[in-house]
């Protein structure tokens, strides 16, 4: 499974991509996220309010419900703030 | 047609070149965003913005600015769509991103281009980090932006 | 500004030009009107129609589209207006009008753009006469545009 | 008083623009539509139906109950249709 972080949370976890193994129990983004606050101080950090996060799979949009599998693409980001003003 | 890309882009040639010789054309409407100056942007005290980086997660951001054309193009009549939205390191006055719709009507020109630019800003993966000269700092979300999207949804 | 005119203007040129330079413009809507094809616009068995000549009242043109300039500044903070309206003879594919407004808010620039060519529908002095082999008829008055005109009305 | 006539009004009436002088009791729009009636046939035909037809006083548009005096510019036209579609 594919491990995207972009903006601040790319600078907490200290990691832009990463290639991870979580244990099959892992179902769903929400299951994903306290499995990935274990991997380090910076993860904990970086997903400790999952208000301040937005969640892709494979490129969509998903809720924390959303399920995972191990061939998947998963990216954690703060809201959007493209545009314009 | 989607553009994603960190280069400047001439809004003029743009227009001049969108839904040229399309007759069927009745109205076209055109969305430019800019790089506002920073300043009274900056909180009393805050060092003033001098620049900013916009990241954006390459891949995601074409497939959700198509995804947010073909909404578009399922809800209103259009002849032309034209979405361009820079990436990487920006000043004042520089363009940010460009929207358009051509259709026979105005009205659906109009709510076109509204809602793609509404959509975009809270659906396209893109990020503001703005520099001070006392560091950097992520642009949050504002809800402003998430109400103006919804109203969209609304509509259905 | 305000132009009444019967020659063509380049509207990539506009834009490029429009608000220049100014770094408090964070928004630009622009609409451009074309004059659309005229196939299917026909009831059945009319002849077809295959230019139309747009008259207008010198002198209350530019008061009206003026007033209407001034009421958008009055309503939303806007950085630069512009409209433009040709007069005369015009053919399928042809430009008509165009209007843009910049803002330091991509909401008031649209809601202001949208608000000066409703009103500039229901205001400005402009009648439309179509010609066909058959002969010449003058455009009527559509409601909608009257409904899209009162929409602004009400909200102040 | 000035009056001037566009569109279909200007066809029917066949006139654009002229030079009248109605008595002093023609004190309103719907007064001076109704004098300017006997002036021609085209000028009853163009003037017939109100509901078709508006009007501008010193190139300001106004209603049926408008005061008109002798130094107005009048104009009389059909709903505009300027813009794109």
């Amino acid at each position: 499974m594919k491990i995207l972080y972009f903006a601040w949370l790319k600078a907490k976890t200290g990691t832009a991509e990463e290639e991870v193994s979580p244990p099959a129990a892992i179902a769903t983004i929400a299951d994903l996220v306290e499995w990935l606050k274990g991997r380090s101080p910076g993860h904990a950090d970086a997903l400790s309010d999952l208000r301040l996060i937005r969640v892709a799979v494979n490129q969509d949009h998903v809720g924390l419900d959303h399920p995972v599998g191990p061939n998947d693409e998963v990216a954690f980001f703060p809201p959007v703030t493209g545009g314009g003003r | 047609m989607i553009r994603v890309q960190a280069e400047d882009f001439d809004p003029g040639a743009e227009l001049a070149g969108f839904a040229a010789g399309n007759h069927k054309v009745g109205g076209i409407c055109m969305f430019l965003g800019l790089v506002r100056d920073f300043l009274g942007a900056v909180p009393d005290g805050a060092p003033p913005v001098t620049a900013m980086t916009l990241e954006h997660y390459p891949g995601m951001t074409e497939k959700q600015l198509a995804a947010i054309e073909a909404q578009a193009r399922a809800r209103w009549p259009l002849e032309e769509v034209l979405i361009i939205h820079r990436f990487g390191r920006l000043e004042a006055g520089d363009r940010i991103v460009l929207v358009a719709a051509a259709s026979a009507h105005r009205e659906a020109a109009f709510e076109a281009c509204h809602f793609l630019i509404d959509w975009l800003k809270t659906k396209a993966p893109f990020w503001k980090l703005e520099h001070a000269e006392g560091g950097d700092l992520w642009v949050e979300a504002k809800e402003s932006d998430d109400l103006a999207a919804e109203r969209w949804a609304k509509k259905t």
